[in-house]
């Protein structure tokens, strides 16, 4: 087909295979409605077209029953349309356990994605074709909405706090990413590309990057550049809670409240560390605004996260902790079992 | 204007019809102010319940005495603005002023308290926008907690001197005998009005001094 | 409709009974009774905004029509705050992570 | 019925002459005047921002001009057309005229407050004008945080100032509507009796009494929290940008009834008079107009479904959006079946009926698209939603305002236009309206989203024929403006009753005298009742 005059946008997501079907059962009842309204109008136009000066209408009979008719006619084609539209939705806003974790930070006027294996693009996306993607996103200044119309995927990332959406591509190639919340002068330009490959070249892709370092590890050095480890400290009982296992545990508060540890919870524990204080502790932790970039925070939360996964027994290899970290007195964690994640 | 038969106006058939008419108006006139404090009311309610602690640790800065005290000259100067609503009713004229006269300044030694409290607030660095030192208990939402203080009671604030401006041409109208038991809509109208921004002040007080006091971070 | 002139007398009693319920909550407030606080200060405050509205106002004598016009005011107030807060509190209420 | 004496008799344009009496009129005819020429000016300013921003879309580099113009073009586009043209259009000029006389009454029921209403607007109008010289405002019409309150460098708080003073001026109109629809009509005139226009302009005065403080509220929080920067919006403070959308669209969505619902009023009387035929389901009309007013209320989060709100938020307004398209429809086919048997005349106004059935249908069925959930989150933000509203707003509201100017013109000015031009211009309107948006469905499915300044070249094909229908619209909206100031002095002298038209509005001279009836009406019959009329001019 002429590129140049494309009916329908590309689908190359499963979720677009889908949508296209809800859209083509409203394309359907919208035109049959139209045909109807217009074919009628037009009909009755010429038919009781008036042919002298002083002509009386003619009489209709009574509303009620055609009311009803065109009442419930259209509000069960529209439940229908609600209860297809919702499935949909439903399936857009849950990712897949297994998707892979991207990271987006939206600012004028750009967009920066991150990989877990520490890759950074600009305007860029580069995924593997097959496998389903979990964006996490935020913005550094305004409200900017992250739009790939190939995948039909669209959700706004807002400043102050992370947004999710997903997608599972299925065909290779290059598409559009825009930004479909207005966000200031370039607005228009802030566009990029989502790069679906092969998995065997986006493993070459991956290799090949400068990136080198894992989001994980960048981030522990940021923790303890930070020194957020004197505090934070894994190996003994410290003025601050222990991170360990922490990420995605039940964590009770002061307050009496429980809250579970997201990435919401932790980035506003570093901003605002007074807001949530976990029950046992003291509220003593200044706060992180300004000393670290939305980039920086994701980053946190990444290491935080990679603390969660390591195995509940036994002790993480001593490889993952620069030597900087050990002179600092930080030892390797004790070898009894980890903190219970439920703790 | 001494003549109440000319308070007729020529789109009307009769008293009756225009009576009800300008009362129904204000009527949807409060209706619509219920919605524009409304919006406050909003963000206060959704913020609020996001931020109890902080919400709970702004408003022991909030003194209760002088929110109970005026909130209680509030409803002083709503029943003496609905005593003059009486007084216009049957006619008694120097009463009408007096109570209007009462009136304006209850209102006025309400403002007064306001703006102390506000001048205090500002003292101890709790006015954001102009002086805001807070760096206790969850400072960011704190500030949101005087945000919303100082938008809404700056509203209502603001309907209390506009309230005062109509009360008081009230009362040189009333002075000059424009009103009797037959014509007094413009002070039953005023009335209610005023008798409105009371309203508003009965629900301000619980929400900013009486519900969070005890939550505590 | 018929004019209906409320009384000074019948004023005082609605002003006595408002002060007395300033009181009640000034003082209520000052305890520590939990999450009652916010209910016993909510239903005075209702109370109160109840009596004004009635009495001060005369809604009660008033006609269907602006008995109407105050309802409709303070139900679209509801309805704002309650579509409001269904996107505000219902985080968590279906099986979606953080949405 | 003779119309003879027209020219002698005393009418509201006749009764007092100088710019004094204009200017300190408080007769709701002239105010209707008075608004008239203010929202045309605000239109044809609007149009001229409309005109420059379709060139500039003719290519897909930005070539015409800066990105920052083009922002500021489509934001004062949107700000002037919504807040200044079509939210006080058909009820400030058809309705502030046509609803006391429709209803037998010699004014509205508070017309210092309406002359007031016009100064207010004037001034809110002037607000804004004054901050487009200045600079102007590029947040686009919803002024959406944290963007309008930290980052743009435009002219916010005035503007938005600007939106809160002309609120005011809403509020009153619709304040003065229903007051006077409540209380001022004439004996016999009970509630089922009334013309639809009036239904609609009563249900359309609740949304502006009860909406529009909202969003002033919302708008003078904005511009507070720009000037002292306190943190209400803010998310860095933990305020919530998305509870701004909420606030906002709370008003703003019902706003689209308030420029839809007085549309639909003038439809349904230009639909009868000109088949003669009662409006099929007189009842079923008049009741959906109330219900959409308040259902209308409950659907404002269907604008936020990709902007983080809660899923369950999303499945409830969802939910609900659906319930307010039933009255829609109902109307569309209550129109339809009137036509049935009727006897039918192809005169200017009903020509822009048909448009309007038509266009209002599309607009309407693609808006139960974006209702729907999954469908919403691919278009939202689109020229998708773009053509949807401009469907409902400019194929909706602008072609009734249009129908209704034609089908009023004689009773306002006691001159015809000229028939001819008029049908023209009808078929120009129709045609390069539906050239100008209909593109812009596919361009919006196929991703192209809106509010851009540049985009890719795949999309240029319909921006072209978009583009191309634009120019063709403008003319059809000038032929309009040219032939009623030509008639206004050459125009053919208006009989009284040029339509053969039951409502109570045609039951005097026109122009109308100051006081709009010689003698109080007495209603002893339905409304559209043709028979009433046939005895009359046998007696």
């Amino acid at each position: 087909m002429n590129p140049q005059f494309q009916l329908f946008p590309d689908q190359a997501s499963a979720t677009a295979v889908h949508l296209d079907h809800l859209t083509a059962y409203l394309l359907i009842v919208a035109v049959i409605f139209s045909t109807l309204i217009f074919s009628l109008i037009f009909f009755f136009a010429v038919k009781y077209r008036r042919r002298s000066g002083h002509e009386r209408a003619g009489e209709t009979g009574h509303a009620l029953p055609l009311e009803i008719t065109w009442t419930v006619i259209p509000f069960v084609l529209m439940m229908i349309m609600f209860t297809w539209g919702a499935r949909i939705f439903f399936e857009m806003s849950r990712p897949p356990d297994d998707a892979m974790n991207i990271y987006v930070v939206g600012k004028q006027w750009m967009w920066k994605t991150q990989h877990l294996e520490g890759q950074r693009e600009i305007n860029e996306l580069h995924i593997p074709l097959g496998r389903p993607v979990r964006l996490t996103m935020t913005s550094e200044d305004v409200i900017h909405s992250f739009y790939v119309p190939a995948f039909r995927v669209k959700f706004d990332v807002l400043p102050g706090k992370y947004t999710t959406a997903w997608f599972n591509p299925t065909k290779p190639g290059k598409y559009h990413l825009f930004c479909a919340e207005y966000c200031g002068t370039l607005h228009s330009g802030m566009i990029g590309w989502i790069d679906v490959m092969e998995p065997a070249e986006y493993e070459r892709w991956l290799a090949g990057g400068a990136g080198g370092e894992s989001l994980a590890s960048s981030g522990q050095k940021l923790f303890e550049y930070l020194a957020c480890a004197n505090c934070h400290r894994t190996d003994k009982p410290g003025r601050c809670p222990n991170l360990t296992g922490l990420f995605g545990s039940k964590v009770q508060l002061t307050t009496g409240e429980t809250v579970t540890a997201d990435e919401a919870y932790v980035r506003e524990s570093i901003l605002n560390p007074g807001a949530k204080v976990v029950a046992g502790y003291q509220n003593i932790m200044p706060t992180f605004q300004g000393q670290v970039s939305e980039e920086d925070l994701l980053q946190l939360i990444e290491y935080v996260k990679s603390l969660a996964k390591q195995p509940a027994q036994g002790a993480p290899t001593l490889g993952a902790i620069p030597p900087r970290l050990a002179g600092r007195g930080i030892t390797r964690p004790p070898s009894a079992p980890a903190q219970n994640p439920k703790r | 204007m001494a003549n109440h038969s000319l308070a007729l106006r020529h789109q009307f058939d009769d008293v009756e019809q225009q009576k009800d008419a300008s009362t129904f108006g204000m009527w949807i006139f409060l209706a619509t102010e219920v919605l524009f404090f409304g919006g406050m009311f909003c963000c206060y309610t959704v913020y609020r319940s996001r931020y109890p602690m902080a919400f709970g640790n702004a408003s022991n800065h909030l003194d209760l005495i002088l929110g109970a005290v005026s909130t209680a000259i509030l409803i002083i100067s709503s029943f003496t603005m609905a005593c003059g609503v009486n007084s216009a009713a049957t006619g008694a004229k120097n009463a009408l002023v007096g109570f209007l006269g009462l009136t304006i300044l209850f209102a006025a030694a309400f403002l007064v308290i306001e703006m102390s409290e506000w001048h205090m607030l500002y003292k101890e660095g709790l006015m954001p926008g102009f002086n805001f030192t807070y760096k206790e208990f969850d400072p960011g939402h704190v500030q949101l907690f005087f945000c919303m203080y100082f938008a809404m009671t700056g509203l209502h604030a603001s309907h209390v001197t506009i309230g005062i401006g109509i009360l008081a041409v009230m009362a040189i109208r009333a002075w000059r005998g424009a009103f009797g038991p037959e014509y007094f809509t413009p002070i039953e109208i005023s009335g209610l009005y005023w008798h409105f921004v009371d309203l508003v002040w009965i629900f301000l007080f619980p929400l900013y001094y009486l519900i969070a006091r005890h939550l505590q971070g | 409709m018929a004019e209906h002139i409320v009384t000074k007398k019948q004023y005082s009693y609605v002003f006595a009974t408002l002060l007395l319920l300033t009181f009640i909550t000034t003082t209520v407030g000052m305890m520590d009774l939990g999450r009652l606080n916010v209910v016993v200060a909510l239903v005075i405050a209702v109370i109160k905004a109840l009596l004004v509205v009635l009495f001060f106002m005369h809604i009660y004598w008033s006609s269907k029509l602006n008995k109407l016009t105050v309802v409709a005011g303070v139900a679209w107030l509801a309805l704002l705050l309650w579509l409001t807060l269904t996107d505000v509190l219902s985080r968590g209420w279906l099986p979606f992570p953080g949405k | 019925m003779i119309t003879a004496t027209v020219e002698t008799r005393d009418n509201y344009l006749t009764h007092e002459y100088g710019v004094k009496s204009w200017l300190l009129t408080k007769d709701h005819k002239r105010i209707a005047l008075l608004y008239l020429a203010s929202i045309s000016f605000f239109f044809f300013l609007g149009g001229i921002f409309a005109t420059i921003i379709r060139l500039e879309l003719l290519t897909p580099p930005g070539d015409l001009v800066s990105a920052q113009t083009y922002n500021k073009l489509f934001s004062l586009h949107g700000i002037i057309m919504v807040f200044l043209f079509l939210i006080p259009s058909i009820p400030a000029t058809l309705g502030n005229f046509f609803v006391p006389m429709m209803i037998g009454a010699k004014d509205l029921a508070f017309p210092k407050i309406n002359l007031l209403s016009w100064y207010i607007y004037i001034a809110g109008g002037a607000c804004v004008l004054y901050a487009m010289l200045e600079g102007g405002v590029d947040t686009g019409w919803t002024f959406y945080v944290p963007f309008s309150t930290s980052y743009a460098n435009t002219y916010v708080i005035l503007t938005g100032v600007g939106i809160f003073i002309a609120g005011f001026s809403s509020i009153l109109t619709g304040l003065n509507f229903i007051v006077t629809i409540h209380r001022m009509r004439a004996p016999g005139l009970t509630w089922f009796r009334l013309p639809l226009f009036i239904w609609s302009m009563y249900a359309t005065s609740l949304i502006q009494v009860l909406g529009t403080p909202v969003v002033a509220v919302t708008i003078l929080l904005v511009a507070v929290e720009r000037g002292f920067h306190l943190g209400i919006f803010d998310p860095a403070l933990g305020g919530d940008p998305v509870l701004f959308q909420h606030l906002f669209w709370f008003y703003s969505h019902p706003a689209v009834y308030i420029m839809v619902l007085p549309g639909m009023g003038i439809i349904s009387e230009v639909v009868s008079v000109y088949s003669r035929k009662k409006v099929f389901g007189y009842r079923f009309v008049a009741f959906s107009s109330v219900a959409i007013a308040v259902l209308g209320f409950l659907v404002w989060g269907h604008h936020m479904f990709v902007a983080s709100q809660s899923v369950y938020a999303s499945l409830v307004f969802s939910f609900l959006s659906f319930f307010v398209a039933v009255p829609s429809a109902i109307k569309v086919f209550n129109w339809t079946a009137t036509l049935y048997k009727g006897s039918i005349s192809y005169d200017t106004p009903m020509l822009y009926a048909f448009g309007f059935i038509g266009l209002f249908t599309i607009g309407g069925l693609t808006g139960t698209f974006l209702a729907t959930l999954g469908f919403d989150v691919h278009v939202t933000d689109t020229y998708f939603v773009v053509a949807h509203f401009h469907y409902i707003m400019v194929g909706g509201t602008l072609m009734a305002y249009l129908g209704g100017m034609h089908y009023w013109w004689p009773k306002m000015t006691g001159r015809m236009y000229p028939e001819g031009w008029a049908k023209l211009s009808a078929l120009v309107v129709f045609l390069g309206f539906n050239l100008t948006f209909f593109p812009q469905f596919i361009l919006g499915y196929l991703g192209m989203p809106r509010r851009y300044w540049a985009y890719p070249e795949e999309f240029q094909v319909y921006h072209v024929l978009s583009t191309a229908g634009a120019s063709v619209l403008a003319v059809g909206y000038l032929i309009p403006a040219a032939y009623f100031i030509w008639s206004l002095r050459y125009g053919k002298i208006a009989p009284d009753n040029p339509w053969n038209a039951p409502g109570l509005e045609w039951q005097t001279s026109s122009p109308p005298p100051p006081e709009n009836f010689e003698i109080t009406p007495v209603v002893t019959s339905e409304a559209y009742d043709y028979s009433i009329l046939e005895e009359m001019k046998v007696g």
